[in-house]
Protein backbone atom coordinates (compact mmCIF):
# COMPACT_ATOMS: atom_id res chain seq x y z
CA UNK A 1 0.00 0.00 0.00
CA UNK A 2 1.26 3.61 -0.59
CA UNK A 3 -0.69 7.09 0.45
CA UNK A 4 -1.54 9.34 -2.23
CA UNK A 5 -0.26 12.84 -1.86
CA UNK A 6 -2.47 15.84 -4.43
CA UNK A 7 -2.03 19.11 -4.96
CA UNK A 8 -4.18 21.73 -6.64
CA UNK A 9 -4.04 24.71 -8.09
CA UNK A 10 -1.54 27.14 -7.16
CA UNK A 11 0.27 24.96 -5.40
CA UNK A 12 0.04 22.49 -7.88
CA UNK A 13 1.86 24.91 -10.05
CA UNK A 14 4.50 25.40 -7.63
CA UNK A 15 5.28 22.19 -6.91
CA UNK A 16 5.33 21.07 -10.53
CA UNK A 17 3.14 17.61 -10.01
CA UNK A 18 -0.70 16.83 -9.41
CA UNK A 19 0.01 13.64 -7.91
CA UNK A 20 3.19 12.36 -5.64
CA UNK A 21 2.73 8.53 -3.95
CA UNK A 22 4.80 8.31 -0.81
CA UNK A 23 4.86 4.57 1.03
CA UNK A 24 4.32 5.74 4.95
CA UNK A 25 3.79 9.00 6.90
CA UNK A 26 2.45 9.20 10.41
CA UNK A 27 0.45 12.90 10.24
CA UNK A 28 -0.14 15.01 7.25
CA UNK A 29 2.54 17.52 8.13
CA UNK A 30 5.11 14.50 7.31
CA UNK A 31 3.28 12.88 4.01
CA UNK A 32 3.77 17.01 3.06
CA UNK A 33 7.10 16.76 4.13
CA UNK A 34 7.82 13.29 2.50
CA UNK A 35 6.19 14.31 -0.81
CA UNK A 36 8.00 18.00 -0.80
CA UNK A 37 11.75 17.36 0.14
CA UNK A 38 11.17 18.73 3.40
CA UNK A 39 9.93 22.13 2.30
CA UNK A 40 8.02 24.26 4.86
CA UNK A 41 4.53 23.74 5.07
CA UNK A 42 2.99 27.66 4.07
CA UNK A 43 0.82 28.79 6.72
CA UNK A 44 -2.53 28.99 4.72
CA UNK A 45 -2.66 25.63 2.82
CA UNK A 46 -5.81 23.56 3.43
CA UNK A 47 -5.28 19.98 4.14
CA UNK A 48 -7.95 16.59 3.28
CA UNK A 49 -7.75 13.30 4.17
CA UNK A 50 -10.05 10.86 2.13
CA UNK A 51 -11.62 14.26 0.72
CA UNK A 52 -12.65 15.34 4.05
CA UNK A 53 -11.34 18.55 5.85
CA UNK A 54 -8.14 17.74 8.51
CA UNK A 55 -5.26 19.63 10.63
CA UNK A 56 -1.99 18.88 9.89
CA UNK A 57 -1.37 16.72 13.20
CA UNK A 58 -4.09 14.29 11.94
CA UNK A 59 -3.26 10.71 11.72
CA UNK A 60 -2.48 8.90 8.39
CA UNK A 61 -3.03 5.38 7.55
CA UNK A 62 -1.66 3.66 4.17
CA UNK A 63 -3.92 3.89 1.21
CA UNK A 64 -5.01 7.25 2.52
CA UNK A 65 -5.30 10.52 -0.04
CA UNK A 66 -4.17 13.48 1.26
CA UNK A 67 -4.61 16.74 -0.86
CA UNK A 68 -2.66 20.09 -0.04
CA UNK A 69 -4.37 23.09 -1.87
CA UNK A 70 -4.99 27.12 -1.15
CA UNK A 71 -7.96 28.83 -0.17
CA UNK A 72 -11.02 27.95 -1.91
CA UNK A 73 -12.20 30.47 -4.14
CA UNK A 74 -15.38 28.83 -5.62
CA UNK A 75 -18.97 29.92 -6.23
CA UNK B 1 -31.87 17.23 -3.40
CA UNK B 2 -29.28 17.80 -6.19
CA UNK B 3 -25.87 18.65 -7.16
CA UNK B 4 -23.97 18.62 -10.66
CA UNK B 5 -20.92 19.72 -10.85
CA UNK B 6 -20.12 20.63 -14.93
CA UNK B 7 -17.74 21.41 -17.80
CA UNK B 8 -21.07 22.69 -20.30
CA UNK B 9 -22.35 26.21 -19.75
CA UNK B 10 -25.79 26.61 -18.61
CA UNK B 11 -28.88 28.67 -18.08
CA UNK B 12 -29.71 28.89 -14.92
CA UNK B 13 -33.46 29.26 -15.42
CA UNK B 14 -33.74 26.55 -17.60
CA UNK B 15 -31.97 24.20 -15.09
CA UNK B 16 -34.69 25.34 -12.60
CA UNK B 17 -37.45 24.80 -14.96
CA UNK B 18 -36.55 20.88 -15.88
CA UNK B 19 -35.32 20.47 -11.94
CA UNK B 20 -38.78 21.78 -10.58
CA UNK B 21 -40.71 19.61 -13.09
CA UNK B 22 -39.78 16.49 -11.36
CA UNK B 23 -40.68 18.07 -7.91
CA UNK B 24 -44.07 17.09 -8.67
CA UNK B 25 -44.23 16.09 -4.56
CA UNK B 26 -43.64 19.61 -3.53
CA UNK B 27 -46.71 20.85 -5.81
CA UNK B 28 -48.65 23.18 -3.29
CA UNK B 29 -46.43 22.13 -0.32
CA UNK B 30 -43.84 24.63 -1.56
CA UNK B 31 -44.56 28.26 -1.00
CA UNK B 32 -41.28 30.00 -1.42
CA UNK B 33 -38.24 29.23 -3.78
CA UNK B 34 -35.01 31.25 -2.81
CA UNK B 35 -32.38 31.52 -5.64
CA UNK B 36 -28.56 32.32 -6.03
CA UNK B 37 -26.94 32.55 -9.65
CA UNK B 38 -23.33 33.56 -9.64
CA UNK B 39 -21.51 35.22 -12.90
CA UNK B 40 -18.67 35.76 -14.26
CA UNK B 41 -17.76 39.25 -14.35
CA UNK B 42 -15.28 41.05 -17.10
CA UNK B 43 -13.35 42.93 -14.31
CA UNK B 44 -12.19 41.25 -10.78
CA UNK B 45 -10.00 43.67 -8.66
CA UNK B 46 -9.78 46.64 -10.84
CA UNK B 47 -8.54 44.51 -13.95
CA UNK B 48 -10.33 43.77 -17.40
CA UNK B 49 -11.30 39.66 -17.19
CA UNK B 50 -11.23 38.11 -20.27
CA UNK B 51 -11.80 34.27 -19.47
CA UNK B 52 -11.18 31.97 -16.39
CA UNK B 53 -10.72 28.64 -15.82
CA UNK B 54 -12.43 27.15 -12.51
CA UNK B 55 -10.45 24.49 -11.52
CA UNK B 56 -12.22 21.41 -8.84
CA UNK B 57 -10.93 19.12 -6.65
CA UNK B 58 -13.36 15.96 -8.02
CA UNK B 59 -15.08 13.90 -5.32
CA UNK B 60 -14.22 15.92 -2.66
CA UNK B 61 -16.75 19.00 -3.94
CA UNK B 62 -19.49 16.25 -4.59
CA UNK B 63 -18.84 15.21 -1.23
CA UNK B 64 -18.77 18.35 0.34
CA UNK B 65 -21.72 19.94 -1.54
CA UNK B 66 -23.88 16.88 -0.75
CA UNK B 67 -22.82 17.52 3.39
CA UNK B 68 -23.96 21.23 3.46
CA UNK B 69 -27.13 20.87 1.44
CA UNK B 70 -27.46 17.65 4.06
CA UNK B 71 -26.83 20.18 7.21
CA UNK B 72 -29.18 23.10 5.53
CA UNK B 73 -32.00 20.18 5.76
CA UNK B 74 -31.71 19.45 8.67
CA UNK B 75 -31.00 22.88 10.25
CA UNK B 76 -33.90 24.94 8.39
CA UNK B 77 -37.54 23.87 7.82
CA UNK B 78 -36.52 23.46 3.90
CA UNK B 79 -38.60 20.62 1.67
CA UNK B 80 -35.40 20.84 -0.98
CA UNK B 81 -32.05 22.12 -2.38
CA UNK B 82 -30.62 22.44 -5.90
CA UNK B 83 -27.25 23.22 -6.95
CA UNK B 84 -25.29 23.27 -10.00
CA UNK B 85 -21.47 24.28 -10.47
CA UNK B 86 -19.36 24.74 -13.56
CA UNK B 87 -15.64 24.05 -14.10
CA UNK B 88 -12.92 24.29 -16.77
CA UNK B 89 -13.15 27.20 -18.93
CA UNK B 90 -15.44 29.95 -18.68
CA UNK B 91 -16.13 33.24 -20.29
CA UNK B 92 -17.90 36.99 -18.75
CA UNK B 93 -21.48 36.16 -18.71
CA UNK B 94 -21.61 32.75 -18.15
CA UNK B 95 -23.15 31.19 -15.29
CA UNK B 96 -21.13 29.94 -12.60
CA UNK B 97 -23.17 28.78 -9.60
CA UNK B 98 -26.82 27.81 -9.26
CA UNK B 99 -28.32 27.47 -5.61
CA UNK B 100 -31.88 26.88 -5.37
CA UNK B 101 -33.74 26.19 -2.19
CA UNK B 102 -37.90 25.18 -1.82
CA UNK B 103 -39.74 25.72 1.79
CA UNK B 104 -43.00 26.44 2.80
CA UNK B 105 -41.93 29.44 3.92
CA UNK B 106 -39.71 32.69 2.71
CA UNK B 107 -37.77 33.03 5.98
CA UNK B 108 -35.81 29.66 5.98
CA UNK B 109 -35.54 29.72 1.85
CA UNK B 110 -33.34 32.66 1.76
CA UNK B 111 -31.53 31.94 5.00
CA UNK B 112 -30.97 28.41 3.42
CA UNK B 113 -29.82 29.87 0.34
CA UNK B 114 -27.42 32.40 2.04
CA UNK B 115 -26.02 29.57 3.76
CA UNK B 116 -25.41 27.37 1.10
CA UNK B 117 -23.67 29.88 -1.26
CA UNK B 118 -21.25 30.97 2.05
CA UNK B 119 -20.98 27.64 3.00
CA UNK B 120 -20.11 26.66 -0.91
CA UNK B 121 -17.73 30.02 -1.42
CA UNK B 122 -15.52 29.59 1.50
CA UNK B 123 -14.87 25.72 2.13
CA UNK B 124 -16.13 23.50 -1.29
CA UNK B 125 -12.78 23.24 -3.58
CA UNK B 126 -13.12 24.96 -6.38
CA UNK B 127 -10.48 27.66 -7.38
CA UNK B 128 -10.55 30.29 -10.47
CA UNK B 129 -7.50 30.85 -12.74
CA UNK B 130 -8.58 34.26 -14.11
CA UNK B 131 -6.80 35.51 -17.92
CA UNK B 132 -6.90 39.16 -17.64
CA UNK B 133 -7.20 41.10 -20.87
CA UNK B 134 -5.02 42.99 -23.05
CA UNK B 135 -1.74 40.12 -22.92
CA UNK B 136 -1.67 40.81 -19.00
CA UNK B 137 -1.29 37.46 -18.30
CA UNK B 138 -3.04 34.88 -16.03
CA UNK B 139 -3.49 34.82 -11.86
CA UNK B 140 -5.49 32.84 -9.58
CA UNK B 141 -7.77 34.11 -7.57
CA UNK B 142 -6.05 34.34 -3.53
CA UNK B 143 -9.39 34.40 -1.24
CA UNK B 144 -13.17 35.17 -1.72
CA UNK B 145 -14.75 38.41 -0.53
CA UNK B 146 -17.25 38.86 1.16
CA UNK C 1 -36.17 47.85 -13.59
CA UNK C 2 -39.65 46.64 -14.41
CA UNK C 3 -42.96 46.01 -12.56
CA UNK C 4 -45.39 43.59 -13.90
CA UNK C 5 -49.04 42.79 -12.57
CA UNK C 6 -50.59 40.08 -14.76
CA UNK C 7 -53.77 37.93 -14.33
CA UNK C 8 -52.41 35.21 -16.57
CA UNK C 9 -50.79 32.62 -15.15
CA UNK C 10 -46.36 32.66 -15.37
CA UNK C 11 -43.47 30.67 -15.20
CA UNK C 12 -40.90 32.31 -12.90
CA UNK C 13 -38.04 30.71 -14.76
CA UNK C 14 -39.50 31.52 -18.21
CA UNK C 15 -40.43 35.24 -17.25
CA UNK C 16 -36.47 35.85 -15.83
CA UNK C 17 -35.01 34.03 -18.60
CA UNK C 18 -37.40 36.58 -21.23
CA UNK C 19 -35.98 39.37 -19.15
CA UNK C 20 -32.30 38.47 -19.16
CA UNK C 21 -32.11 38.53 -22.82
CA UNK C 22 -32.53 42.41 -22.50
CA UNK C 23 -30.58 42.85 -19.59
CA UNK C 24 -27.80 43.00 -22.51
CA UNK C 25 -26.04 46.00 -20.66
CA UNK C 26 -25.35 43.91 -17.47
CA UNK C 27 -23.48 41.15 -19.49
CA UNK C 28 -19.82 40.95 -17.84
CA UNK C 29 -20.83 43.74 -15.12
CA UNK C 30 -23.34 40.83 -13.25
CA UNK C 31 -21.86 38.72 -10.76
CA UNK C 32 -24.92 37.94 -8.83
CA UNK C 33 -28.71 37.20 -9.03
CA UNK C 34 -30.67 36.94 -6.10
CA UNK C 35 -34.61 36.10 -6.61
CA UNK C 36 -37.26 34.96 -4.64
CA UNK C 37 -39.98 33.15 -5.91
CA UNK C 38 -43.79 33.05 -3.89
CA UNK C 39 -45.91 29.94 -5.32
CA UNK C 40 -49.56 29.07 -3.78
CA UNK C 41 -50.05 26.47 -1.58
CA UNK C 42 -52.74 23.83 -1.00
CA UNK C 43 -52.95 24.77 2.41
CA UNK C 44 -52.80 27.98 4.42
CA UNK C 45 -53.36 28.17 8.92
CA UNK C 46 -54.30 24.50 9.41
CA UNK C 47 -56.98 24.27 6.47
CA UNK C 48 -56.95 22.57 3.12
CA UNK C 49 -57.04 25.64 0.23
CA UNK C 50 -58.75 24.67 -3.08
CA UNK C 51 -57.92 28.29 -5.05
CA UNK C 52 -57.49 31.97 -3.97
CA UNK C 53 -58.44 34.98 -5.69
CA UNK C 54 -55.81 37.87 -5.14
CA UNK C 55 -57.35 41.56 -5.48
CA UNK C 56 -55.07 44.69 -5.60
CA UNK C 57 -55.73 48.37 -6.12
CA UNK C 58 -55.38 48.86 -9.68
CA UNK C 59 -52.78 52.21 -9.96
CA UNK C 60 -51.87 52.00 -6.42
CA UNK C 61 -49.99 48.54 -6.43
CA UNK C 62 -48.29 49.22 -9.28
CA UNK C 63 -46.71 52.92 -7.95
CA UNK C 64 -45.82 51.10 -4.47
CA UNK C 65 -43.97 48.65 -6.42
CA UNK C 66 -41.84 51.07 -8.25
CA UNK C 67 -41.17 53.56 -5.06
CA UNK C 68 -39.79 50.19 -3.12
CA UNK C 69 -37.87 49.14 -6.40
CA UNK C 70 -36.70 53.27 -6.21
CA UNK C 71 -35.20 52.55 -3.06
CA UNK C 72 -33.44 49.46 -3.32
CA UNK C 73 -31.78 50.86 -5.95
CA UNK C 74 -30.93 53.68 -4.31
CA UNK C 75 -30.11 52.04 -1.11
CA UNK C 76 -27.74 48.94 -2.21
CA UNK C 77 -25.15 48.68 -5.30
CA UNK C 78 -27.78 46.80 -7.31
CA UNK C 79 -27.99 46.95 -11.17
CA UNK C 80 -31.66 46.29 -12.01
CA UNK C 81 -34.51 44.92 -10.30
CA UNK C 82 -37.84 42.85 -11.55
CA UNK C 83 -41.33 42.39 -9.73
CA UNK C 84 -43.72 40.56 -10.99
CA UNK C 85 -47.02 39.39 -9.35
CA UNK C 86 -49.97 37.64 -10.33
CA UNK C 87 -53.87 38.79 -9.73
CA UNK C 88 -56.82 37.09 -9.94
CA UNK C 89 -57.80 33.31 -9.97
CA UNK C 90 -54.97 31.66 -9.01
CA UNK C 91 -54.79 27.30 -8.30
CA UNK C 92 -52.27 25.97 -5.76
CA UNK C 93 -48.68 25.59 -7.40
CA UNK C 94 -48.89 28.36 -9.64
CA UNK C 95 -46.79 31.76 -9.01
CA UNK C 96 -47.97 34.41 -7.16
CA UNK C 97 -44.76 36.68 -6.81
CA UNK C 98 -41.51 36.70 -8.54
CA UNK C 99 -38.30 39.34 -7.51
CA UNK C 100 -35.13 39.13 -8.71
CA UNK C 101 -32.27 41.46 -8.15
CA UNK C 102 -29.11 41.92 -10.66
CA UNK C 103 -25.96 43.19 -8.35
CA UNK C 104 -21.98 42.78 -8.82
CA UNK C 105 -22.17 41.11 -5.89
CA UNK C 106 -23.90 38.76 -3.70
CA UNK C 107 -24.86 40.76 -0.47
CA UNK C 108 -26.37 43.82 -1.77
CA UNK C 109 -28.26 41.15 -4.48
CA UNK C 110 -29.14 38.90 -1.65
CA UNK C 111 -30.44 41.95 0.89
CA UNK C 112 -32.16 44.20 -1.61
CA UNK C 113 -34.03 40.68 -3.03
CA UNK C 114 -35.24 40.57 0.85
CA UNK C 115 -36.04 43.92 1.26
CA UNK C 116 -38.31 43.77 -1.68
CA UNK C 117 -40.33 40.79 -0.93
CA UNK C 118 -40.57 42.26 2.97
CA UNK C 119 -41.89 45.48 1.70
CA UNK C 120 -43.87 44.23 -0.84
CA UNK C 121 -45.89 41.60 1.73
CA UNK C 122 -46.17 44.11 4.21
CA UNK C 123 -47.21 47.11 2.28
CA UNK C 124 -48.08 46.61 -1.86
CA UNK C 125 -52.25 46.95 -1.78
CA UNK C 126 -52.94 43.12 -2.54
CA UNK C 127 -55.44 40.74 -0.80
CA UNK C 128 -55.94 36.95 -0.90
CA UNK C 129 -59.16 35.58 -0.31
CA UNK C 130 -59.33 31.64 -0.42
CA UNK C 131 -61.52 28.84 -1.36
CA UNK C 132 -61.22 26.35 1.35
CA UNK C 133 -61.35 22.74 -0.13
CA UNK C 134 -64.39 20.50 0.81
CA UNK C 135 -67.26 23.08 0.46
CA UNK C 136 -65.88 25.08 3.69
CA UNK C 137 -66.51 28.56 2.40
CA UNK C 138 -64.66 31.60 1.58
CA UNK C 139 -62.03 33.63 3.84
CA UNK C 140 -59.91 36.86 3.46
CA UNK C 141 -56.92 36.40 4.95
CA UNK C 142 -56.19 38.64 7.85
CA UNK C 143 -52.53 39.31 7.63
CA UNK C 144 -49.27 37.69 6.31
CA UNK C 145 -47.28 36.19 8.36
CA UNK C 146 -43.55 36.79 8.88
CA UNK D 1 -65.66 69.00 -8.48
CA UNK D 2 -66.35 65.45 -5.95
CA UNK D 3 -64.66 62.89 -4.18
CA UNK D 4 -63.72 59.94 -4.83
CA UNK D 5 -64.03 56.83 -1.72
CA UNK D 6 -62.73 53.60 -2.60
CA UNK D 7 -63.34 50.69 -0.69
CA UNK D 8 -61.28 47.32 -0.94
CA UNK D 9 -61.22 43.34 -0.27
CA UNK D 10 -63.39 42.19 2.65
CA UNK D 11 -63.87 45.84 3.70
CA UNK D 12 -65.60 46.21 0.25
CA UNK D 13 -67.76 43.37 0.87
CA UNK D 14 -68.78 44.44 4.13
CA UNK D 15 -70.16 48.71 2.85
CA UNK D 16 -71.24 46.67 -0.18
CA UNK D 17 -69.72 49.12 -2.42
CA UNK D 18 -66.06 49.30 -4.02
CA UNK D 19 -66.77 53.22 -4.99
CA UNK D 20 -69.06 55.82 -3.63
CA UNK D 21 -68.40 60.02 -4.43
CA UNK D 22 -68.98 62.61 -1.75
CA UNK D 23 -68.71 66.28 -2.23
CA UNK D 24 -66.79 67.51 0.14
CA UNK D 25 -64.33 66.54 2.55
CA UNK D 26 -61.92 67.99 5.20
CA UNK D 27 -60.14 65.16 6.57
CA UNK D 28 -59.75 61.59 5.25
CA UNK D 29 -61.71 60.58 8.30
CA UNK D 30 -64.15 62.78 7.41
CA UNK D 31 -64.72 61.50 4.34
CA UNK D 32 -65.16 57.57 5.69
CA UNK D 33 -67.90 59.49 8.03
CA UNK D 34 -69.61 61.21 5.05
CA UNK D 35 -69.21 57.93 2.92
CA UNK D 36 -70.49 55.57 5.57
CA UNK D 37 -72.97 57.23 7.40
CA UNK D 38 -70.83 58.05 10.49
CA UNK D 39 -69.79 54.29 11.51
CA UNK D 40 -66.83 54.03 13.24
CA UNK D 41 -63.38 54.21 11.46
CA UNK D 42 -62.26 50.71 12.58
CA UNK D 43 -58.60 50.92 13.42
CA UNK D 44 -56.76 48.55 11.85
CA UNK D 45 -57.71 50.22 8.39
CA UNK D 46 -55.84 51.40 5.58
CA UNK D 47 -55.49 54.73 4.10
CA UNK D 48 -54.55 56.22 0.98
CA UNK D 49 -55.04 59.71 -0.83
CA UNK D 50 -53.93 59.51 -4.76
CA UNK D 51 -52.98 55.97 -3.88
CA UNK D 52 -50.20 57.10 -1.36
CA UNK D 53 -50.63 56.18 2.50
CA UNK D 54 -52.04 58.86 5.04
CA UNK D 55 -53.03 59.00 7.89
CA UNK D 56 -56.87 59.91 8.85
CA UNK D 57 -56.12 63.59 9.82
CA UNK D 58 -54.55 64.17 6.41
CA UNK D 59 -56.49 66.68 4.71
CA UNK D 60 -58.47 65.90 1.22
CA UNK D 61 -59.17 68.76 -1.26
CA UNK D 62 -61.69 68.12 -4.39
CA UNK D 63 -61.06 65.79 -7.25
CA UNK D 64 -58.67 63.25 -4.53
CA UNK D 65 -59.37 59.51 -4.93
CA UNK D 66 -59.41 58.52 -1.05
CA UNK D 67 -59.32 54.74 -0.18
CA UNK D 68 -59.40 52.29 2.97
CA UNK D 69 -58.78 48.93 2.75
CA UNK D 70 -57.73 46.29 5.67
CA UNK D 71 -54.42 44.93 6.10
CA UNK D 72 -52.25 44.00 2.99
CA UNK D 73 -51.80 40.46 2.20
CA UNK D 74 -49.94 39.70 -1.13
CA UNK D 75 -46.62 38.16 -1.66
Amino acid sequence: MTITVKFFASLREQIGQSEIEIDSAETVAQAWAKACNNAPLPSHILMAINQEYVDKNAAVKNGDEIAFFPPVTGG
Amino acid sequence: MSIEITSKEFNPWNSLQAYEKNLVALHGKSGAVATFVGTMRDYNDGDSVQAMFLEHYPGMTEKYLQKISDTALKRWDILDTFIIHRVGEILPGETIVLVAVWAGHRAPAFEACRFLIEELKFQAPFWKRETLSNDNGVRWVEKNTN
